[in-house]
């Protein structure tokens, strides 16, 4: 099944692309995604910041399992407001 | 009013907006962009947000500080792009009937901007540029 | 900028004026006229200054939160005549280098106005009016 | 001596006037020139609010004395803000 992942700010410059899909097996979870991720594009790795996880523009836990056409983003740490 | 925009921030309109017959007191926060941090001469903020999640998260944010303090109306815009010398990165205005829930309900505000909403900036300083919450160590090497 | 005037307030005059590139936060009050108070319906607020007293109070106090806070600058305007429902009675506005400075000073300046500078409101409500802080027991009946 | 007299607020509608020059004995406190005061303006006792006393724009104490042409107010409870 697909999902979709965008890519922002210090992931976006460091995957080189703000936006992709992903081919991944059924009832993977968004940890296992960034793991998949991660060997993908080899400078994502290594991450030396605390990620969230959002899924279909909401903050969910590492074990959340993936549906077809999700759209995750993995949040580095934020810094709106000034 | 809960948006994020690469327009200047109208700071008169989002008062207009908060602005009601049952409310004594209006706070505005507004963010702008700083000549200094941490030693470094900035040039600019550049903002960047995840848009449609960020929106949803500030008007999250106002439900909850609805909650918390009997507010009237609240309204929040975020700048995304680059944000020069005092210009405005960010406006808050509530309003209330009284001042103390207005100041409250603002101040917690920001502080949660600063916690959850998918927004990031990078410094543009003198000499380089980072990511600002992502720093290693050093900040990276200009490009 | 520490004024009292028969005119409107501009807010975003005040925030100009505020405004400085060693500043990362404008903190902003606005004390509005709510459409009632203990139960009457206000039609409008009549506020009478001791103008040169009032000014040199509102600098004084604008001292007290320099050295009190991190602050770089601050403005008061005070309206005098009658203010209408939802107009500005007292604009302040805040400028610091860092939030927490600004949102302090600004809530400190809202609060000594009202202990200390010599203006008085009468309130115009229906039915009668009062001046504010005067009251012996039940407004006084309308004239 | 002569001391002018300014009126705000309440006080100003109770004296039926915004500004007097008064008359009194070199020496006099402002709170001897607010006894007379209230001899000459009947309305103004009893006065149910706390005064503070201001003499040329600088709140001063009770036993404060006057001098020649000193500009007096007595400050009703202020309630400027909103």
């Amino acid at each position: 099944m697909k999902v979709k992942v965008k890519f922002f700010a210090i992931l976006r410059e460091r995957a080189g692309t703000g936006e992709i899909t992903k081919e991944i097996r059924k009832g993977s979870t968004v940890a296992e995604l960034w793991e998949a991720l991660q060997r993908d594009y080899s400078k994502l790795a290594p991450v030396d910041m605390r990620l969230l996880y959002a899924v279909n523009q909401v903050y969910v836990k590492a074990d959340y399992v993936l549906k077809e056409r999700d759209e995750v983003v993995f949040v580095p740490p934020v810094s709106g407001g000034s | 009013m809960f948006r994020v925009t690469r327009e200047a921030i109208d700071l008169q309109g989002l008062v207009d907006f908060v602005t009601d017959p049952e409310a004594g007191a209006i706070v505005t926060f507004i963010g702008t962009t700083r000549n200094n941090n941490e030693g470094r001469k900035v040039i600019a903020l550049d903002y960047e947000a995840y848009p449609e999640m960020a929106e949803k998260e500030l008007a999250r944010l106002g439900e909850e500080a609805k909650k918390r303090w009997d507010i009237r109306r609240m309204a929040i815009v975020h700048r995304i792009g680059p944000v020069r010398i005092t210009e405005s990165s960010v406006i808050i205005a509530v309003s209330a009937a009284h001042r103390a829930d207005a100041f409250e309900a603002c101040r917690f505000a920001i502080e949660e901007i600063k916690k959850s909403v998918p927004i990031w900036k990078k410094e543009l300083f003198e000499g380089g540029e980072v990511w600002i919450g992502t720093q290693s160590g050093q900040p990276l090497p200009g490009r």
